[in-house]
């Protein structure tokens, strides 16, 4: 675990709202994209010489392209009913991470240029020139938002801070300056087809070495296929989910009920990446270019649909916007609907009662889940409002036994952000990081306390990812974070395929159970 | 109490009514505009529970003042939404519910004492010139 | 022990917004007849100059007393330490209050000049229980929503059992001001007994119990939330004590009336020759009221079943609302004793000539003006419940506190 | 007295053309802005009928500000019920005749301006005491909330203590429909609250009090949440499919 | 009935009381001779009315004549009680019970002595009214000079005087009301019961409608007076005649007595 260089925060049974602390996250400033990452995206490389006039023109044109913009701007009465709602403020105690405090620096400029009394008096309603000075703060703070809307279901008008934080961010990008994460793996993306820069043939290698294991494991041929036109269903999922502890556990729970289901799929190695950080930038270019590819991959593999595998803002995309990005979907089956998330599609067959499970499979843990908030608040499942909620805690309740939901304030709607969203899922950003975390560990904490849990299961590659680093500064284990898929995944009973069927002449079912126990358990140990 | 804007402003005493022949209420016109109710308000306290009578401000005073008599000499109801009260109250949208229990016409004889002691407080003696026998004998 | 969790109640919204959109139905109705009974008058009603108060008045009475029975078990929890019932303290605060608000409703439609109730606010008259009531009934509403407060809100936990203690105060005064309306009215012979009050205050129990039951159940089960057998064991308990003392007070207070010689008249009448009222004390008070409920609860089976314990529940309310329209509708139509020693032959106005009673008979918009209070207090409860964490997660036996256990700081430890 | 008239009635005029023009300009901008993206804040509804619902929840009950802080939730609530009624009782001055139901409102106007004042007086006092609300408060927040206490007060006033000519008010606006300019009675708490009636018509498109109609617009409430089924794209973002 | 010329009259000392003996006007034309007079105080009164009296009834019921109706009849038009109409669908028994009535007449018969009694039943004008305690806005009080009234302005029709009032004497408006007199405002909703003719003590009359009719039958079984004023008639009829309260045991000192029940 890296030592902390700054202070963590105490866990309290209650996320208690702080006393502001002005500036006490002033120094936090992720690093800036170097000039070609910048290139690569079309922004220029570097801070241009009349920024001010060419920001100013670039907010103008947003203005005119964006109603949720336009109107946020205006309709802020100060209510401060979202102040204590951000997660970062929560952790930091800095004004400026309160949902109003951040929309506000932009508000500032805004009205200084775009309306009447702050031309006029800029005092009285506070009204701002757009200085260096306020051009930093706006980098730091517009990277302290991960996007996660909690602080628009409390607003009385629903201003969305990260709409906003996404137009800073464009706005940023227009006139040089960037942010090397966000930027870094779009460019990636471009380039190589996934956040991690994990090439075609690397892609093809682990997942044969996946389904070594699994057959190891289960003693069943299960596929994880890639690049196989006429399949199905074409899988879409974070690319985290190819290599790494937990989210891999996931993918192996996807390929095994796709085989349970005995649909055909495959993967893409073009689209091998559900996540779209253009949505983090805020540019619309950037997220329809990233998007196509999924539409490019969808026809040239001739699927029939689409599912999503599990991330947080890759869904909020997929759901919300692909059909707007990539879309229209009419070539593909039109019985379902495009695209579909990989717990909806599980759910649906435990539904129509395809798949059997083994609860106890899982009962050396207690879990508890974690909406994630681009799925709780941007996004939908199934057919009625609120399946987001109620289809992931199905499939937790049909793979496992114990099962408690943390402090209501803290879930569905109102969930915590992990705190790693929104692009803020870089070292640099440790801080921040760390304490943004905070509302949700105390939540977590109160139910390990209280009812035993043991275990966090999400949704989300991002998530994930957070939760693994962060936990370990709260004192508890990395591998505390699962897939929720990987619960899935240790439930359900396989039937063997026909290529099994010889293997199993000699190896006689229980004792393959009994083997998986053994394994699971050594894992476990491990 | 006429004003340079009397002319311009709408009058609601009506055609036919006694005041229609007078130049002043009980207090003077713009005074009663804003604070009628008050002053009955103030009299019905001092009436109903102290049983004094003898002031200007009796509702019944009101009444036989500013009634209206129509070509037959019946009395007309005085909350009538054209007749005094009726019409301003109407206008204003002030509900006026006095009549739900007062008697909107004078039924009895007008020199009856209530009246009298409203005239009386206008300094006018009560005997009057024409004594209307009100369309409600009672 | 373990930190209990609240949770609105979250029934599908479609069947949420049924369940209001019924309520809603109900209470426009009641406002419709409202309307009606102002615009004509009372003579639309079946009050007349000798019952003056009737079906409303019963719905209202009951209601208040049920207000003030329901918070009972917020006292149980907080102010005799019993832990077992904390849990429902906020639904019981809750209840409490909507059922009053409900009860005060109906007092005030049915005014014969509701447009001054601003005179009621304004000018008081302090001999008058009456306006002492008012107080009550405000005060009453202003500490229940602080003893909400103190329950809901962690700032507000140190003040909670002052508070609690405050409002059983209250409360009792309330249900005694309540039983005072009637007691003092020493013109009539059912009412001047000093017993009515402590009466009022056994019978507010079992009333405010019953709907608690049933609202409890209602909901717990519209959402598949879990009753326990233990607590329903203890508040099945309760009610049947509660109804076994409302039993005991009324035989109390018709032994009394047998023997205070004045009113062995009133009596007799009401048991033996009162027709409505002599079957609504005996069917629907003693036996639909006490007796059936008694014998269900304490069935060796039945009382374990939820469904028994809630039609016992429903028996207690039925039987109470029976209870209240003979107090309060019986007692005015037995004729007032005005001339001791003679028998009134004729008179011009109904003075119960040859010691008859004087008649009444509900009206259906006074009906409609009951079942729009009810439906009042149902809609406030409903929207409580759904808008905030009044109902415990659940009520399982590993949930619910141990009784026995004293109340202690939740120990909460933080991990290493 | 004429001048007095006269300066109230230009000053109406004025007041009324700033108001209007103002608002329909910020609602044809608002309107014609496009929203490229399907962005409701989630549980969502999924039907038009349903976010007509949503909205009605928001626009009466205020219900994202009950989830958000209850206490200035029951403030804020108060105010602007309280404004309501205030409003529909002040119709009464522009009608004629009157209708049924704003003659049955009037008597709880009065209401509706108590109502109004403490609410408000409970949203200035969070202004100052809670210091998150603090530190976003601008001059101009305070500066709305001390002009709507003043018309509040001003009026309760007329009402209560220093009564004024209510027919002859109404008169006056009367006139001013059919620009015949009639008498305005001058009494001072009376031209106080007009004028600064009028500052707050002229403020109202410009200031934050846009949050009034810009709930409507607002995507995240006003949006069905249908992306898969329906494509939704801004004609902005339909250009870029052309190439 | 009121006399037609009295505003022609030149107003007399309002504090003392005048006897004038002679008969005034088409009304007291009537007014057999020995009977008691109209009192007139010929103006308004424009002072408060003082605790200096009190006034109250006698009713002597050995007077009171069986079928005699008359001052049922009076008290009903001088109160505009006889302008009540009955709603159309409302049925004459249901009518009878809600309708308003200010005085009534009972017919009793001893339990023991069968000895039949009849009486004129009315507001007794308690000195500790108990409708008076119960009524939560104030609008039942009683005036300094005895005379318990509703106050209708302030009366928010709950109807709890009427539960607490031992004698019945008041009644619910229940209907909407026409054509009411201007001396007796009354109407819907509100509580209302004999008010001893308060219109009369406030121009200064002296008797009451229904003292008045008795006596205009002959039979003077009500008798009006000042209960303060020892040398009244109605005292020294209290000090002649056995009388007695209805309902003793209340101990509510009624201004209205009764003798010979
Ligand atoms: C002596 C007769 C008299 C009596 C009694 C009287 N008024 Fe008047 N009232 C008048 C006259 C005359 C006017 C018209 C004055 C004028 O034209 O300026 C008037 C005007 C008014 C006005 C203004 C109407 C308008 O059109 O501007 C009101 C309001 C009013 N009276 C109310 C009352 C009330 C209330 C009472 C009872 C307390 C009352 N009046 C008693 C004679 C009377
Ligand atoms: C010039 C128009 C005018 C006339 C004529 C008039 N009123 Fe009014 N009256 C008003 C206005 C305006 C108000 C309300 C004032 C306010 O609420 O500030 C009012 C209020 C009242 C109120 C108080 C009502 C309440 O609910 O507060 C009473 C009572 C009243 N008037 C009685 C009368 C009677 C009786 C008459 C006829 C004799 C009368 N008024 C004639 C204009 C008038
Ligand atoms: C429910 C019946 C009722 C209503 C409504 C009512 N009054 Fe009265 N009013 C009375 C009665 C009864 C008296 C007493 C008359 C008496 O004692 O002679 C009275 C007396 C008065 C008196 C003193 C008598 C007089 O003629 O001056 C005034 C003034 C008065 N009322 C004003 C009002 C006003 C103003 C309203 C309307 C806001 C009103 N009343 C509404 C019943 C009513
Ligand atoms: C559709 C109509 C409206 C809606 C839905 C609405 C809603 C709201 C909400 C939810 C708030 C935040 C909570 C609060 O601080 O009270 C608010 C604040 C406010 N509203 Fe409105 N409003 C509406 C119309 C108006 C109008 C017409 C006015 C002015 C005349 C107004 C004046 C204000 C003011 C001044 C505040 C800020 C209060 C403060 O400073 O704390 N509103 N409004
Ligand atoms: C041109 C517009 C307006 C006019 C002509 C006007 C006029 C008046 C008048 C004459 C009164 C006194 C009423 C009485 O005595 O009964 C009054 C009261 C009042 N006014 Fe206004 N007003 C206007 C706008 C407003 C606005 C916009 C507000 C609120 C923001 C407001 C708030 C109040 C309040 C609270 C009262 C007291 C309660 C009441 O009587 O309704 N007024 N107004
Ligand atoms: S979107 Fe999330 S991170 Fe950003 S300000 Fe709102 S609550 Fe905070
Ligand atoms: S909740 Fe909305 S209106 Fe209130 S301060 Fe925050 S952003 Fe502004
Ligand atoms: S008028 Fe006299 S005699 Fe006739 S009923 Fe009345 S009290 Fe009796
Ligand atoms: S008789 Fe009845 S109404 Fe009259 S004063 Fe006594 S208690 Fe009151
Ligand atoms: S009905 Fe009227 S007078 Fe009687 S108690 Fe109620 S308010 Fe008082
Ligand atoms: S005193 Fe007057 S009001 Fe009373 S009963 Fe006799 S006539 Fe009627």
């Amino acid at each position: 675990m890296a030592k902390a260089t700054f202070e963590v925060p105490e866990l309290t049974q209650y996320t208690e709202v702080p006393a502001i602390q002005p500036g006490a996250m002033a120094h936090s400033a992720t690093f800036k994209a170097k000039e070609d990452f910048q290139k690569d995206l079309g922004f220029p490389g570097e801070l241009v010489d009349d920024w001010q006039t060419k920001a100013i023109d670039k907010m103008g044109e947003l203005l005119g392209k964006y109603r949720s913009l336009r109107v946020y701007m205006d309709a802020c009465v100060k209510c401060g009913s979202c102040t204590d709602k951000c997660h970062y403020f929560l952790g930091t105690n800095d004004p400026k991470n309160m949902p109003v405090g951040r929309q506000d620096l932009m508000r500032k400029v805004y009205r200084r240029y775009f309306t009447l009394p702050g031309k006029l008096f800029p005092k009285l309603v506070g009204a701002e020139d757009f200085t260096k000075e306020v051009l930093d703060d706006w980098y730091c703070y517009f990277h302290q938002c991960s996007q996660c809307r909690r602080c628009s279901v409390f607003c009385p008008y629903g201003i969305d801070t990260a709409e906003i934080s996404m137009a800073a961010r464009e706005i940023m990008d227009s006139i040089g300056v960037g942010q090397k994460y966000c930027n870094e793996i779009i460019g990636k993306v471009y380039k190589i087809g996934n956040n991690l820069g994990l090439p075609g043939p690397a892609l093809i290698d682990t997942l044969e070495g996946l389904e070594e294991d699994v057959f190891d494991e289960t003693g069943v041929k299960v596929r994880y296929p890639i690049d196989e036109e006429g399949a199905e269903v074409l899988l879409v999922t974070p690319s985290a989910d190819f290599f790494a502890e937990p989210h891999v556990d996931g993918l192996i729970g996807y390929g095994k009920v796709f085989h349970e289901a005995g649909i055909s799929w495959t993967m893409s190695t073009h689209a091998s990446e559900a996540a779209n950080f253009g949505m983090f930038i805020g540019s619309y270019e950037n997220m329809r270019r990233v998007a196509q590819r999924i539409r490019e991959a969808a026809i040239q593999l001739k699927v029939k649909r689409i599912v999503f595998g599990e991330c947080g803002h890759a869904w909020r995309v997929a759901y919300s916007f692909l059909n707007t990005l990539a879309g229209p979907w009419d070539f593909l089956d039109p019985r379902y609907p495009v695209p579909q998330h990989i717990c909806e599609f599980t759910y649906g067959l435990i539904q129509e009662g395809k798949l059997t499970f083994d609860k106890s499979e899982n009962d050396d843990k207690v879990l508890t889940y974690h909406d994630s908030c681009n799925v709780a608040r941007a996004s939908r499942m199934g057919e009625v409002p609120g399946g987001q909620f109620e289809i992931p805690r199905a499939i937790i309740r049909a793979t496992c036994n114990h099962f408690y939901d943390m402090d209501e304030d803290t879930i569905r709607d109102r969930t915590f952000c992990c705190g790693g969203g929104g692009g803020l899922l870089t070292d640099d950003l440790m801080e921040v990081r760390v304490k943004g975390a905070k509302p949700r560990m105390d939540a977590l904490n109160n139910v390990m306390q209280e009812k035993g849990v043991t275990h966090m299961a999400a949704i989300c590659a991002i998530c994930k990812t957070q939760f693994s680093k962060v936990l370990p500064y709260y004192g508890m284990e990395m591998d505390q974070i699962l897939s929720l898929h990987q619960l899935v995944s240790n439930a359900i009973v396989l039937t063997p395929g026909p290529d099994d069927a010889e293997e199993d002449e000699d190896d006689d079912l229980d004792g393959d159970a009994l083997d998986n126990d053994n394994k699971q358990e050594n894992d476990e140990a491990a | 109490a006429q004003t340079v804007l009397a002319d311009e402003v709408k009058r609601y005493v009506v055609e036919g009514s006694r005041a229609a022949g007078l130049d002043a209420c009980v207090e003077p016109t713009e005074r009663m505009r804003r604070m009628h109710f008050e002053f009955i308000k103030h009299q019905r306290t001092a009436t109903v529970h102290e049983g004094i009578r003898g002031t200007k401000y009796s509702l019944a005073g009101c009444v036989d003042c500013h009634i209206s008599y129509n070509a037959e000499h019946e009395a007309q109801p005085i909350n009538r939404p054209d007749q005094f009260c009726g019409a301003c109250h109407a206008y204003a949208a002030v509900d006026l519910n006095c009549f739900d229990c007062h008697a909107s016409i004078p039924n009895r004889p007008e020199s009856g004492p209530g009246a009298q002691a409203a005239h009386a407080g206008v300094g006018r003696p009560g005997h009057l010139a024409h004594a209307h026998s009100g369309g409600g004998e009672r | 022990m373990k930190r209990i969790v609240y949770r609105e109640w979250r029934i599908p919204p479609a069947r949420f917004w049924g369940i209001l959109g019924i309520l809603a139905a109900v209470i426009g109705i009641g406002t419709l007849s409202f309307g009606y009974m102002e615009h004509q008058g009372h003579w639309v009603t079946g009050m007349n100059n000798a019952v003056v108060w009737g079906l409303p008045h019963v719905f209202a009475v009951f209601l208040v007393i049920a207000a003030s029975g329901a918070l009972n078990i917020a006292s149980i929890g907080t102010v005799f330490r019993k832990p077992i019932y904390k849990p429902l303290g906020r639904l019981s605060g809750l209840l409490a209050v909507a059922l009053l608000v409900g009860g005060l409703l109906i007092l005030v439609t049915d005014l014969g000049r509701p447009e001054r109730l601003i005179v009621a606010i304004t000018s008081y008259n302090f001999s008058s229980i009456f306006a002492w009531n008012i107080f009550l009934y405000t005060g009453f509403m202003a500490i229940v929503i602080a003893y909400l407060w103190t329950m809901a809100d962690r700032q507000g936990g140190p003040f909670n059992r002052p508070v609690g203690i405050l409002a059983l105060f209250w409360r009792l005064a309330l249900t005694t001001g309540t039983g005072s309306i009637f007691g003092f009215l020493v013109a009539r012979e059912a009412y001047s007994a000093a017993i009515l009050g402590p009466m009022f205050v056994v019978l507010s129990f079992a009333y405010g119990l019953s709907v608690f039951l049933l609202v409890l159940m209602f909901a717990f089960a519209d959402e598949g939330r879990v009753i326990g057998p233990k607590i329903l064991r203890r508040l099945k308990n309760l009610l049947a004590i509660f109804v076994a003392g409302s039993l005991y007070f009324m035989l109390i207070y018709h032994l009394t009336n047998l023997y205070a010689a004045k009113h062995d008249d009133f009596e007799s009448w009401l048991l033996l020759r009162g027709g409505i009222y002599t079957f609504a004390f005996w069917v629907g008070s003693i036996l639909i009221g006490g007796l059936l409920p008694l014998g269900i609860l304490y069935h060796p089976e039945k009382g374990k079943n939820c469904n028994w314990v809630a039609a016992a529940a429903a028996l207690v309310i039925v039987g109470g609302f029976s209870t209240m329209y003979v107090v309060i509708i019986g007692s005015q139509a037995y004729p007032m004793p005005l001339f001791p020693g003679q028998t009134i032959l004729e008179s011009g106005f109904g003075d119960g000539v040859g010691g008859r009673a004087a008649s009444y008979w509900p009206s259906i918009p006074e009906l409609l003006l009951g079942l729009g209070g009810v439906a009042v207090g149902l809609l406030i409860t409903a929207v409580g419940v759904r808008v905030l964490q009044f109902l415990p997660e659940s009520l399982a036996d590993d949930v619910v506190p141990v009784d026995e256990e004293t109340l202690g700081e939740a120990a909460f430890a933080k991990p290493a | 007295m004429a001048f007095l008239t006269n300066f109230y009635a230009f000053l109406f005029y004025f007041a009324a053309f700033v108001i209007v023009s103002g608002l329909v300009f910020k609602i044809v901008q608002y309107s014609r802005t496009p929203a490229p993206l399907k962005i409701p804040t989630t549980p969502a509804p999924t039907t038009r009928s349903g976010v007509v619902f949503r909205m009605m929840r928001e626009v009466v009950l205020f219900e994202s500000l009950f989830r958000g802080n209850k206490w200035t939730w029951i403030f804020g609530w108060m105010f602007h019920f309280g404004l309501f009624l205030v409003t529909l009782r002040h119709l009464r001055y522009f009608m004629e005749p009157v209708p049924f139901l704003i003659q049955l409102v009037q008597p709880y106007g009065i209401y509706g301006g108590l109502a109004m004042i403490v609410g408000l007086a409970g949203l200035w006092v969070r202004r100052f005491f809670v210091d998150r609300v603090k530190y976003i408060t601008s001059l101009s927040d305070h500066l709305i909330l001390g002009l709507l206490i003043l018309i509040g007060c001003t009026g309760l006033l007329m009402k209560f203590v220093f009564h004024v000519d209510v027919v002859e008010i109404k008169t006056f606006f009367q006139g001013l429909y059919s620009f015949d300019i009639k008498p305005l009675p001058a009494d001072p708490l009376l031209l106080l609250h007009l004028l600064l009636v009028a500052s707050l018509m002229i403020i109202f498109p410009y200031s934050k009090l846009l949050h009034a109609p810009g709930l409507f617009f607002s995507p995240t409430r006003n949006q069905v949440d249908n992306p898969r089924e329906q494509r939704h794209i801004a004609p902005w973002a339909k250009k870029l499919e052309q190439h | 009935m009121k006399d037609e010329n009295r505003a022609n009259l030149e107003p007399v000392d309002r504090e003392r009381r005048t006897f004038i003996g002679a008969a005034v006007g088409v009304g007291a034309a009537m007014v057999a001779p020995g009977v008691i007079l109209h009192v007139v105080e010929a103006a308004p009164r424009a002072a408060s009315v003082s605790s200096d009296v009190r006034w109250g009834l006698v009713i002597d019921t050995a007077k009171c004549a069986d079928g005699c109706s008359a001052c049922i009849d009076a008290c009903d038009r001088e109160n505009g009680l006889d302008l009540q109409t009955k709603p159309k669908p409302l049925s004459e028994s249901k009518w009878d019970q809600q309708k308003a009535v200010w005085i009534r007449k009972v017919k009793l018969q001893d339990n023991q002595t069968g000895r039949i009694t009849n009486l004129p039943m009315m507001c007794q004008h308690c000195e500790d009214p108990p409708c008076v305690d119960v009524c939560p806005t104030g609008a039942s009080f009683k005036r300094a000079d005895g005379i318990v009234i509703v106050d209708r302005h302030l009366c928010i029709g709950c109807r709890y005087c009427m539960m607490a009032c031992p004698y019945k004497a008041r009644s619910f408006i229940h209907e909407e009301l026409k054509g009411q007199l201007t001396s007796v405002p009354r109407g819907k909703g509100c509580v209302e019961s004999c008010d001893l003719c308060v219109d009369r003590r406030d121009y200064g009359e002296d008797s009451t409608a229904c003292a008045d009719a008795c006596a205009a039958e002959g039979h003077n079984a009500i008798v009006f007076g000042d209960l303060k004023d020892p040398e009244s008639p109605i005292s020294q009829l209290l000090k002649a005649l056995p009388t007695r309260q209805i309902r003793e045991d209340l101990e509510l000192n009624t201004g209205v007595r009764y003798a010979g029940v």
